[in-house]
């Protein structure tokens, strides 16, 4: 059922309101964290009156502009949708009151929390995209919002990055773009709002194209190997930005054009027939355990982060391209429960880096001592990631497992459990590091990170274990991804 | 076959000249002479303009009372006269630029001036 | 109320005649000339919108100076494409609102030669208008000639060291592709005894005998208009000229003179899809592949200019690239967004020119490493040069985003795959120079003291460059408007392909 | 190494020129389109139509009035681009006759353009000077009956004021230029058009339409005739205005 | 007769052009462009447009001349 309703529109708005009133009146510090807030929490409280329709399988839209023949700007709340903006609208809450802790004396807050809202309303803008052309549009918008955020040190090393990851990200878009043009060339429409709009009488190879562009074109947000370079680069920037670079926003937002290329463009079936998603799993495959491999070796605490997220978001690519229900409940349910598991990890390296200036891994020994409820989100996102039952990862590593089987290619499952172990070779160690070895050198009595780091970290870290434990609850996200597949699977 | 060719021969004239100025235009490093060549251009223009309104035996298309024809076409001289005012403007300015170059840089050798920029 | 014929003739008129009467109104107050001018412009906005109005109604529509039918006479022909004066009109308005400030800070510049460069100006819009109107031939070229020489003079009369010899090559490539205008002209008229564009046309599609002539007119009128549009390799002249004039010029040249050579090439276009008498597949290769070396080409001589003026200089050729190709697509989609390009590169390129013109008024800077950090000195100013790079990267939802989005879907109509891939990774080379702008100007520290302690620029020149910077979003956002507008002429334009 | 890409540039487009030229009617074929189909029209009806014996001031003037309002401001575009240049730059007529006094010898000597005026050539100038300015007139007023126009008229006054400037010295030519009239002047042309082509929209309900109904011939006349001097006056302006100008620079 | 006339004519302007071209002296070659004007003028009025030549004869060979004139003694009379 399909409503016409102007909240899917209105959620981006809020946010490039509040980035509006940020950067007009964003002097001052108590105005500017009011906007936040008070934004922030609008933007949940309107995604969140979507959800009882959304379960019940109502889908709203809202067609602002209709450029001309079916180009335009329309937006759709649908269910797939409505599970990416509920992860980002609820963690930008989070995320933006551990970044006004964060970026307390920085002298350039205006520019970074303008930049930062726009993010935001550009990722929800991304989940409730009506067409490609709109997604497009927010994808290309969500790239240059967050190049300020890239450099905002303005080092030579942080300006270097900046171009790095603009290089990736155009590119990408670029891609993304000649894709989007021959599918409408090839349908005259760009909707996704069907389970597939391309269909067979298209040459296979021309589908073949216009696949590898849109997939190479995601893939670069989502920094799928090889296209990963710009990722643990970008880790220059401040912690809140990366949180929202892994966990919410442009990873994402390139796994969720993926995901809509699978499901909403292409469609299962024709996939199924032409075979395109093999290729694309084993991309993935490899991109989880290399990337794991890696980020074994890595001794900077937040670059180890940033190759676990690479490995980690791959899992949703790969649960998308097994093209089973269970696997693409997979995919879907990843979206919230890596995006969780990240933005808590990241929040406690900012927290330790901003409590103790500390960044290396080695370096951590004996904090758990002194920051207990900061390590102890830590270890619960590492559990998590891990795929320990009670804890979020493992729903995950459940589906795609059984995606695998119904699939029948079983050495999915030899993947999961390898990277199950990798995980653990790379999270455990700090864990115990810090839990289990006595500081070295001089310690310096450091007490717990301050309350405004803390509590999102705390309230993150709660949120994985609830989703681990009552998933299955009427109402939780959970429900929302299983709408989805009913939906994609014409079930 | 010869008398056909000679009929047209303000055509084939007004190529010829045409390429010349095209040539000095080209070739030549100094402005003035390069701006010689595209009033040649122009005026072989203007020539052959004149000549498509040409008719065998033609009087000027002056309609007094006791005029007989045929006239000469009267549009294409309409045309020239035009052109020849463009031509005459184009000229004055481009000298006007050329006098303003030489007092600035001492030259108007258009290799000389590329050095110089 | 827009029905009165007599605006055709108005438009066309009143801009000369404000030229003319510039100098007495000087002589009258010395102050006077850019309230003048103004004013013209006012009164010719005012006609250029009743004729937008009528087109949109109504369709094209002629007017007869004299009363003498169309091939005796001289046809003023206003189509859709003849809707370019609206921006004309407009761009023009803001260029000398934005003059009258800016005048005061060039060298040389006295006040004496003031009404002159207002007259100038004037001219110059007033000859483009002419030549978007005209339905003759020959007065095309009478236009075409009152837009160049004016244009010439432009460049020059800011007196920047190289001013003069930018003028002079600018000069020198007009005036000789002008002659290849008028002769092609001559060929035309020979071939058909005619001079009005339709009548050409139809005379033309019924010629018995060779065609010879004819092709050769075609390639003169091409290489001709192709000059004036700066499309590679003739597009030597251009960098310095648009660099050397003071920035509202550079503003006119680059956002509206170039695209008079467009123009010129959709009624060669006219004339010769009308006539039917050859296939233009040859042609339309070369513009294509012309397009897509300047298109690339223009983008990278500017990623590696310090000169702010010379990169946007070096990006209009790009854009140009751009509506060339479109136009060689000869698919409808291709025309259409190339067509509305010519409109949307007008206001994004007006509106770069005239930030950085502020800006350079400013400081007196002009390299980006000279004008680190202006961002924050001059935020609105900043804030407009920064929508004017966006659009004219082409990023949604900016006014230079459908036109790509249309050009690349012609190309793929057309089966011309390659050139979708040029075009899109062609903007992404521009973003790369515009990327190093806003670097420079948001991102780095100051390194002179002009730059920190800037201003913003007086109320004259910061509402032109504002009204034309949310005119770039405007027309991004009601994209429809123009695609819908300019489609009857474009399918009009390709009906005698389609058959 | 310039001279040989001219040569195959300038051969590259004069052959396909020469073919060009060989496949248009032949020369001086009277059954050719351009004798037979607008031109025609005009012989045989122009002159009664358009009010001028002279079809060349009928066409340029009446038919394709838009064409000559478009010369006339070419002309004019010129002028005032070459005092847009050359102005504020230290090097007008003004400064020169102020600042290079009677004391600045070379200022003096550079008055005249290429070489001193012999007494004879000086005194045939003057002498013609009168009848030359008396044929101009005719040129200008007899443009629609006779060969000639207001252009051509005012191209030979502008003669007339080179030859005398030359004769006399620039400096005794320039309070002509510098009067309050001089901006009058220069724009005559252009304003001629605009005036005459509104009184003829208010006549005939269309610019610059001539009235062509018998009663209003007279009428068509003077205002043909007001354009011709319009032109004639606005050319001859204009081009002496530049030579002023160049030579002053 | 007319048709030698033509052909003399035609040839002089061919050969003032070249001359045009080819001459160091700026002055000689505006001086011969001059006479290049006064030849199509001759040429213009023969082939019935004398209202062409008498602007080609006032203009083309008067005043364009008296412009290059002055623009060389402004600048330089030899070209290198």
């Amino acid at each position: 059922m399909e409503v016409v309703d102007i909240r899917p529109m209105l959620a981006p708005g809020v946010s490039f309101a509040c980035a509006a009133m940020v950067f007009l009146f964003g002097r001052n510090t108590n105005w500017r964290r009011f906007w936040m807030l008070s934004a922030a929490t609008i933007k949940m409280i309107v995604v969140l009156s979507m959800l009882p329709g959304s379960l019940r399988g109502v889908v709203y839209t809202f067609d602002l502009v209709d450029f001309t023949g079916g180009i335009g700007l329309g937006f759709r709340a649908d269910a797939l949708g409505m599970f990416f903006a509920l992860v980002s609208s609820s963690l930008w809450v989070a995320t933006t009151v551990y970044a006004i802790g964060y970026m307390r004396d920085d002298e350039k807050r205006v520019r970074f929390f303008g930049f930062f809202a726009l993010c935001v309303s550009t990722t929800v803008g991304i989940a409730f995209a009506e067409n490609l052309l709109t997604f497009f549009l927010f994808y290309e918008m969500l790239t240059i919002c967050t190049y300020p955020l890239v450099i905002h040190y303005e080092t030579p090393e942080a300006l270097s990055a900046g171009r790095t990851y603009l290089t990736y990200t155009l590119i990408g878009g670029a891609f993304v773009l000649v894709g989007t043009v021959m599918v409408h060339d090839a349908t005259g429409t760009l909707s996704l709002g069907h389970p597939g709009i391309l269909d067979a009488s298209i040459s296979p190879g021309r589908l073949g194209v216009i696949f590898a562009l849109l997939i190479a074109g995601f893939a670069t947000k989502t920094a799928l190997m090889p296209l990963h370079g710009w990722l643990p680069r970008a880790m220059v920037a401040p912690t809140p930005v990366s949180a929202l670079l892994h966990a919410v926003a442009v990873v994402k937002a390139g796994a969720f054009g993926i995901v809509r290329t699978v499901y909403n463009v292409f469609g299962i079936e024709l996939l199924d027939d032409l075979g395109f998603a093999l290729p694309l799993a084993a991309l993935a495959a490899v991109t989880i355990i290399v990337a794991s491999v890696i980020a074994i070796f890595q001794e900077d605490l937040k670059r180890r982060l940033a190759y676990s997220t690479i490995s980690q978001i791959s899992y949703i690519v790969l649960a998308a391209s097994m093209l089973t229900p269970f696997a693409a409940t997979a995919a879907i349910v990843h979206f919230a429960n890596q995006a969780l598991a990240k933005i808590t990890m990241f929040f406690v390296a900012g927290a330790i880096q901003r409590t103790t200036g500390k960044t290396n891994v080695h370096e951590l020994a004996g904090i758990g001592h002194q920051m207990p409820w900061t390590m102890g989100a830590f270890t619960i996102a590492a559990l998590s990631f891990i795929g320990i039952p009670l804890f979020a990862g493992f729903i995950t590593k459940w589906y795609i497992s059984l995606g695998a089987l119904e699939s029948g290619q079983w050495w999915f499952l030899l993947v999961m459990i390898t990277s199950s172990l990798l995980n653990a070779a790379y999270f455990l160690p700090i864990v115990h590091l810090a839990f289990f070895k006595p500081a070295r050198g001089d310690a310096v009595p450091v007490k717990e990170a301050r309350p405004t780091l803390l509590i999102p970290t705390l309230v993150c870290a709660a949120w994985v274990l609830l989703l681990g434990t009552m998933s299955e609850v009427p109402g939780m996200p959970f429900s929302l991804a299983e709408a989805a597949v009913r939906f994609v699977f014409r079930m | 076959m010869i008398v056909m060719l000679w009929h047209n021969i303000d055509y084939v004239a007004s190529v010829v000249l045409f390429s010349i100025g095209l040539y000095v235009v080209i070739a030549k490093e100094n402005l003035i002479k390069k701006f010689l060549g595209l009033n040649i251009m122009e005026t072989a223009v203007f020539a052959f303009i004149i000549a498509l309104g040409m008719v065998e035996d033609g009087r000027p298309p002056i309609m007094t009372g006791d005029a007989q024809g045929p006239f000469a076409s009267p549009l294409p001289q309409t045309l020239v006269l035009t052109g020849i005012v463009v031509a005459v403007s184009t000229t004055a300015l481009a000298l006007t630029l050329i006098i303003r170059i030489f007092r600035r840089f001492g030259t108007i050798e258009a290799n000389e001036l590329r050095e110089m920029e | 109320m827009y029905a009165w014929p007599h605006w055709l003739a108005l438009v066309v008129m009143t801009p000369l005649a404000g030229a003319a009467l510039t100098p007495i109104a000087a002589l009258l107050d010395r102050r006077s000339p850019p309230w003048w001018a103004l004013a013209t412009m006012t009164f010719t906005s005012l006609a250029a919108t009743m004729l937008v109005l009528r087109v949109f109604a109504e369709g094209p529509f002629s007017y007869l100076p004299g009363g003498w039918a169309a091939p005796y006479g001289v046809e003023l022909r206003f189509d859709e494409f003849s809707a370019v004066v609206g921006v004309i009109c407009l761009i023009g308005w803001m260029a000398i609102l934005f003059s009258s400030r800016y005048t005061r800070s060039l060298p040389e510049f006295a006040s004496d030669r003031s009404p002159y460069y207002y007259a100038l100006l004037l001219l110059n819009l007033g000859g483009m208008i002419g030549f978007a109107v005209t339905g003759d031939l020959f007065n095309l070229f009478v236009f075409l000639e009152i837009l160049s020489l004016s244009g010439y003079a432009l460049v020059a009369v800011g007196g920047e060291r190289i001013a003069e010899m930018a003028a002079f090559k600018y000069l020198l490539m007009g005036a000789v592709s002008s002659v290849l205008v008028l002769f092609a002209i001559g060929f035309l008229y020979g071939m058909t005894g005619t001079l009005n564009i339709a009548d050409v046309t139809a005379r033309l599609g019924a010629l018995e005998g060779p065609t010879a002539p004819a092709a050769v007119a075609l390639a003169l009128l091409a290489v001709g208009f192709v000059t004036k549009a700066a499309i590679f390799p003739l597009h030597v002249w251009l960098p310095d000229a648009h660099a050397a004039a003071p920035s509202p010029v550079s503003a006119v040249l680059s956002g509206l003179v170039v695209k008079l050579g467009v123009i010129g090439m959709i009624r060669t276009y006219r004339i010769y899809y009308g006539a039917g008498l050859f296939d233009l597949t040859v042609l339309n290769h070369v513009l294509m592949w012309l397009g897509a070396i300047s298109i690339v080409m223009g983008a990278f001589f500017a990623i590696f200019q310090e000169d702010v003026k010379l990169m946007l200089a070096y990006s209009t050729i790009s854009n140009i690239g751009y509506i060339i190709m479109g136009l060689g697509l000869a698919t409808t989609y291709g025309v259409i967004g190339a067509s509305v390009h010519i409109f949307n590169h007008a206001l994004i390129k007006a509106t770069l020119f005239l930030a950085v013109g502020a800006i350079i008024y400013r400081t007196g800077y002009r390299t980006l490493s000279d004008l680190r950090g202006v961002g924050r000195a001059m935020p609105l100013t900043s804030v407009a040069l920064s929508i004017g790079a966006i659009s004219i990267v082409g990023i949604p939802p900016t006014a230079g985003f459908l036109c790509k989005w249309y050009i690349t879907l012609g190309a793929f109509e057309a089966n011309q795959p390659l050139f979708g891939f040029v075009l899109v990774f062609g903007a992404l080379l521009i973003f790369v120079y515009y990327i190093r702008m806003v670097n420079a100007f948001y991102f780095r520290e100051p390194i002179h003291a002009e730059v920190t302690e800037a201003r913003e620029v007086p109320v004259s020149m910061l509402l032109p460059t504002l009204v034309l910077a949310s005119l770039c979003l405007i027309m991004g956002v009601l994209g429809r408007i123009p695609l819908t507008f300019i489609e009857p002429g474009v399918v009009r334009l390709l009906a005698p392909l389609g058959g | 190494m310039r001279r040989p890409i001219a040569i195959a540039l300038v051969l590259l487009s004069a052959i396909p020129l020469v073919v060009a030229v060989a496949g248009l009617p032949a020369h001086g074929d009277p059954s050719a389109p351009v004798h037979t189909h607008v031109s025609a029209h005009y012989i045989e009806r122009g002159a009664e139509e358009a009010g001028a014996t002279n079809l060349v001031t009928g066409v340029l003037l009446n038919y394709r009035g838009l064409d000559a309002a478009g010369e006339v401001t070419v002309i004019f575009t010129a002028l005032i681009a070459v005092l847009a240049i050359l102005l504020g730059t230290g090097t007008t007529p003004e400064s020169t006759a102020s600042s290079r006094g009677a004391s600045d010898r070379r200022g003096a000597d550079r008055e005249s353009t290429v070489a001193p005026v012999s007494p004879i050539v000086s005194f045939v100038v003057r002498l013609l000077a009168p009848f030359i300015a008396l044929y101009a007139a005719y040129v200008i007023l007899h443009g629609h009956v006779t060969p000639g126009g207001g252009f051509q008229g005012g191209a030979i006054l502008a003669g007339l004021f080179i030859a005398l400037a030359m004769v006399l010295g620039t400096r005794a030519m320039q309070p002509v230029a510098r009067t309050a009239l001089a901006p009058w002047l220069q724009g005559a042309a252009v304003l001629s058009f605009v005036v005459v082509g509104t009184v003829g929209a208010f006549l005939t309900g269309f610019f610059l339409g001539f009235p062509a109904e018998p009663p209003l011939h007279l009428v068509r006349e003077l205002l043909i005739i007001a354009l011709e001097v319009g032109i004639a006056i606005g050319g001859a302006a204009v081009l002496a205005t530049i030579f002023l100008h160049m030579e002053a620079s | 007769m007319s048709l030698t006339f033509d052909i003399l004519l035609l040839l002089y302007l061919v050969a003032a052009a070249l001359v045009v071209a080819q001459a160091k002296d700026l002055l000689a070659a505006s001086i011969v462009f001059s006479s290049y004007g006064l030849a199509l003028c001759l040429l213009w009025q023969y082939r019935g447009a004398p209202d062409v030549a008498m602007a080609e004869a006032a203009v083309g060979a008067g005043i364009t001349t008296v412009l290059f004139l002055v623009a060389i003694g402004r600048t330089t009379r030899r070209e290198k």
